[in-house]
């Protein structure tokens, strides 16, 4: 066992030197996807999702034609701004830790009537798909621009989410052995050329908690924090995350409270 | 990219159509030609020369009064932002070519007087490419060019 | 107390009487409890089903590995040790085409639900690691094996090793972050012998 | 229907300055569905500015100008309080015009 272990410990070594020799040329190419990224931020298309969300928002519909305007997304009854920051958060009326989209469900279904089904059909937007969730998403993250994240883990049950979030986080699972914290659990790493925040780390979480949701270019969408989750179980080779299920609400919980004191920035735009 | 029915019924009597409506006055020129939609401009693979004929040209001059700036390497071909300028005097119209999307011409901008010959927007790419800014000013055609890399192809995917 | 701890499961979901302890010290949930929200939370889909929530030995105790706390060394031998028992070397040549090892490494998918299960998986080499030169959208999570067999001398020692890392990466280094492609089924044989002639061939562009 | 543009028009300096999302799948006819089936092209061909009557720009776009496009230009002649008006025809034969006030 032993002589097997130096030399793998030899080995590592060797790589990384061979690694500094071209860390110049990765600065370059570095510098460049910046450049790319800037030249996006001005005319970011999620304000056409934006400004359908605030059309949806205020639009009756549903069995009982009503608006969502009494939706209480966490700071009162029709309060928009500034409710992304407190999201998720635990909610006496339904007894429940809810992040937004779950919050949103809520409210279709006890203000304009929808069953749970219907609020919840198609969550995600695709090709020639517009759906309502991703808009109107998009819409209240929107007006939580430039205030800072705060999230409470006071209430008991925010708390265990906050803990079982964070549990969630490190599982390894599937055929590949990932788990979030595989790619998102160190400092400075990328994946291909994309830069992987630490979530585990409050300055690389709060940079990332607060550009989603986000405009993806690579697939001309808004996507949405519970999208954004989804989407990383797939690759992780899990199977698949359900629509506001209590593992991606405590996962949200979890990630939101690293990002404590982050100023929204949504919707971004990315990659 | 074969066209519907009802799109080459549409050009094939497009012209003969756009003339007797504007002998009636029902449009007024101005009108009549931003409903052009050059066919033939946007089926040219891989041929700046082709191109200019296509637009109804022949030949252009690589030019420096010409700028373009985008990134150099785009983190996905689907959406890469370009910036084109022109400083050559009576510039009409400004062209974005890619060199190896399937068809080349993505989008030609007319710049009518008044109009600063400046425009900027965003096009796809489906690998790394050369990109053509084709310049039409004072009845001529001229360009610059540049490679622009694609890290994710943005077609198809 | 009780009957508030009852209420509190709706989130953990009903995971037995572990719920009992684990409120105790500060509201971590056991790992049951977490697999129990997990079930309840994941659908199968496509060719991912629900056993893959389902930890083996060596990914139940990498999960409780923090920035902060590494795994002990007596767990960490453990499981180089259980894993060591699972490398199986094919007969012959561990070598194969690093022109197919590239494509390997090159290709992304593989085992998610979104896979057509029929296609072979890739390796994704690239996502973590530099090889190439001539790639410049490679990760950083894995070292730059850029010049490997050129660096590291190209002895049939050094391809077993190889063979062996990507078969089996926790059989040489406890809770590493690549996957255990061979061990986990993940490539074939011949696959993982195309990325062993990718490092290791001195024609691979790798050693250039 | 389509949905409505977003458009900005701020002076700058001696000119206008122009900005605009439009809301469109830019289907490229090159791509394939979950089925394997070409799905056919979708896209703009035609754009036109015009503010009191007068085009400040018109376009000819082929299927490879980027889904929900993002276009900037500049132009003279015309006051804060003036308005834009942008109109886009795509290949379906469908018309979107949308309008937005010159802020100052």
């Amino acid at each position: 066992m032993r002589p097997k272990r130096i030399a793998a410990a030899a080995l590592a070594a060797g790589i990384l030197s061979a690694g500094l020799a071209l860390a110049q040329d990765k600065d370059s190419t570095s510098r460049q996807i910046e450049r790319y990224r800037e030249a996006l931020a001005d005319g970011n298309p999620a304000e056409l999702w934006e400004a359908r969300g605030e059309s949806l928002w205020k639009e009756k519909r549903g069995p009982k034609a009503a608006s969502l305007e009494r939706c209480d997304l966490g700071l009162g009854p029709g309060v928009v701004k500034g409710a992304y920051t407190v999201l998720p958060k635990y909610f006496a009326d339904t007894g429940k830790v809810e992040d937004l989209e779950s919050r949103l469900v809520t409210c279709m279904v006890a203000l304009q009537g929808f069953t749970p089904e219907q609020a919840k059909k198609d969550p995600f937007g695709g090709p020639g798909k517009k759906v309502p969730m991703d808009a109107l998403v998009a819409y209240i993250a929107s007006e939580s621009r430039g205030m800072p994240m705060h999230v409470s883990i006071a209430n008991p049950k925010e708390r265990e989410a906050y803990e079982l979030g964070r549990q969630i986080f490190f599982y390894r699972g599937g055929p590949h052995d990932f788990a979030c914290a595989s790619c998102h659990g160190a400092e400075g790493k990328r994946i291909r050329l994309q830069d992987l925040p630490n979530l585990t780390n409050p300055a690389d979480a709060r940079r990332a908690y607060t550009t989603w949701p986000a405009y993806r270019v690579s697939q001309g969408e808004v996507r949405s924090m519970q999208w954004r989750l989804n989407d990383c179980f797939r690759q992780q080779r899990f199977p698949e995350l359900e629509f506001t299920s209590p593992a991606s609400i405590a996962l949200s919980l979890y990630l939101a409270r690293t990002a404590e004191g982050g100023v929204m920035d949504a919707p971004a735009i990315k990659r | 990219m074969k066209m519907g029915r009802r799109r080459a019924l549409q050009s094939a009597s497009g012209v003969a159509v756009m003339g007797l409506a504007m002998a009636a006055g029902l449009l007024r020129p101005s009108t009549a030609r931003a409903e052009a939609w050059n066919k033939a401009a946007f089926e040219v693979k891989g041929s700046l020369n082709e191109e200019v004929k296509a637009l109804g040209g022949s030949g252009a001059t690589e030019s420096k009064d010409i700028s373009m700036t985008s990134p150099d390497i785009a983190e996905n071909g689907a959406v890469v932002p370009f910036t084109v300028t022109s400083k050559l005097p009576k510039t009409e119209s400004i062209a974005l070519l890619v060199e190896k999307n399937p068809n080349m011409l993505a989008a030609n901008f007319t710049i009518p007087e008044g109009t600063e010959p400046w425009i900027n927007t965003r096009i796809k790419m489906g690998q790394t490419s050369n990109v053509i800014a084709l310049v039409k000013a004072d009845g001529k055609y001229y360009y610059t060019s540049k490679e622009v890399k694609v890290t994710l192809g943005g077609c198809g995917g | 107390m009780k009957n508030k701890t009852l209420a509190t499961v709706t989130l953990v979901v009903l995971a037995g009487c572990a719920a009992e302890s684990a409120r105790q010290d500060a509201s971590t949930p056991s790992p049951q409890q977490v697999k129990a929200v997990l079930e309840a939370s994941f659908m199968a889909r496509g060719q991912a089903k629900l056993d893959r929530l389902t930890q083996d030995e060596v990914q139940l105790l990498c999960s409780q590995v923090r920035p902060d706390k590494p795994i002990a060394p007596e767990e960490a031998q453990r499981i180089v040790q259980s894993q060591q028992a699972t490398l199986r070397y094919p007969a012959g040549s561990l070598m194969g085409d690093w022109k197919s090892g590239e494509k390997v490494a090159q290709q992304g998918t593989g085992k998610q639900y979104s896979d057509d299960p029929a296609h072979p998986s890739g390796a994704n080499c690239y996502a973590c690691h530099q090889l190439s030169p001539g790639e410049v959208s490679y990760g950083t999570i894995g070292p730059s094996l850029y010049r490997f067999g050129a660096t590291h001398g190209y002895t049939a020692e050094m391809q077993k090793y190889v063979y062996g890392k990507v078969y089996n990466s926790e059989a040489f280094s406890a809770c590493s972050t690549m996957p255990r492609f061979g061990h986990m089924g993940i490539l074939t044989e011949q696959q993982i012998k195309d990325v062993v002639a990718l490092l290791m061939d001195p024609k691979s562009p790798v050693n250039q | 229907m389509a949905d409505p543009m977003k458009i900005r028009a701020t002076v700058v300096g001696d000119k206008v300055e122009v900005k605009v999302l439009m809301a469109h799948e830019m289907e490229t006819g090159q791509r394939k569905d979950s089925k394997g089936a070409i799905v056919p092209a979708w896209f703009i061909q035609n754009v036109t500015a015009t503010v009191n009557g007068k085009t400040v720009l018109s376009a000819e776009w082929g299927p490879a100008v980027a889904k929900n496009p993002f276009l900037s230009f500049r132009f003279a002649g015309a006051k804060a309080g003036d308005k834009v008006v942008i109109t886009w025809t795509d290949n379906h034969g469908d018309k979107r015009s949308d309008e937005a006030t010159i802020a100052a």
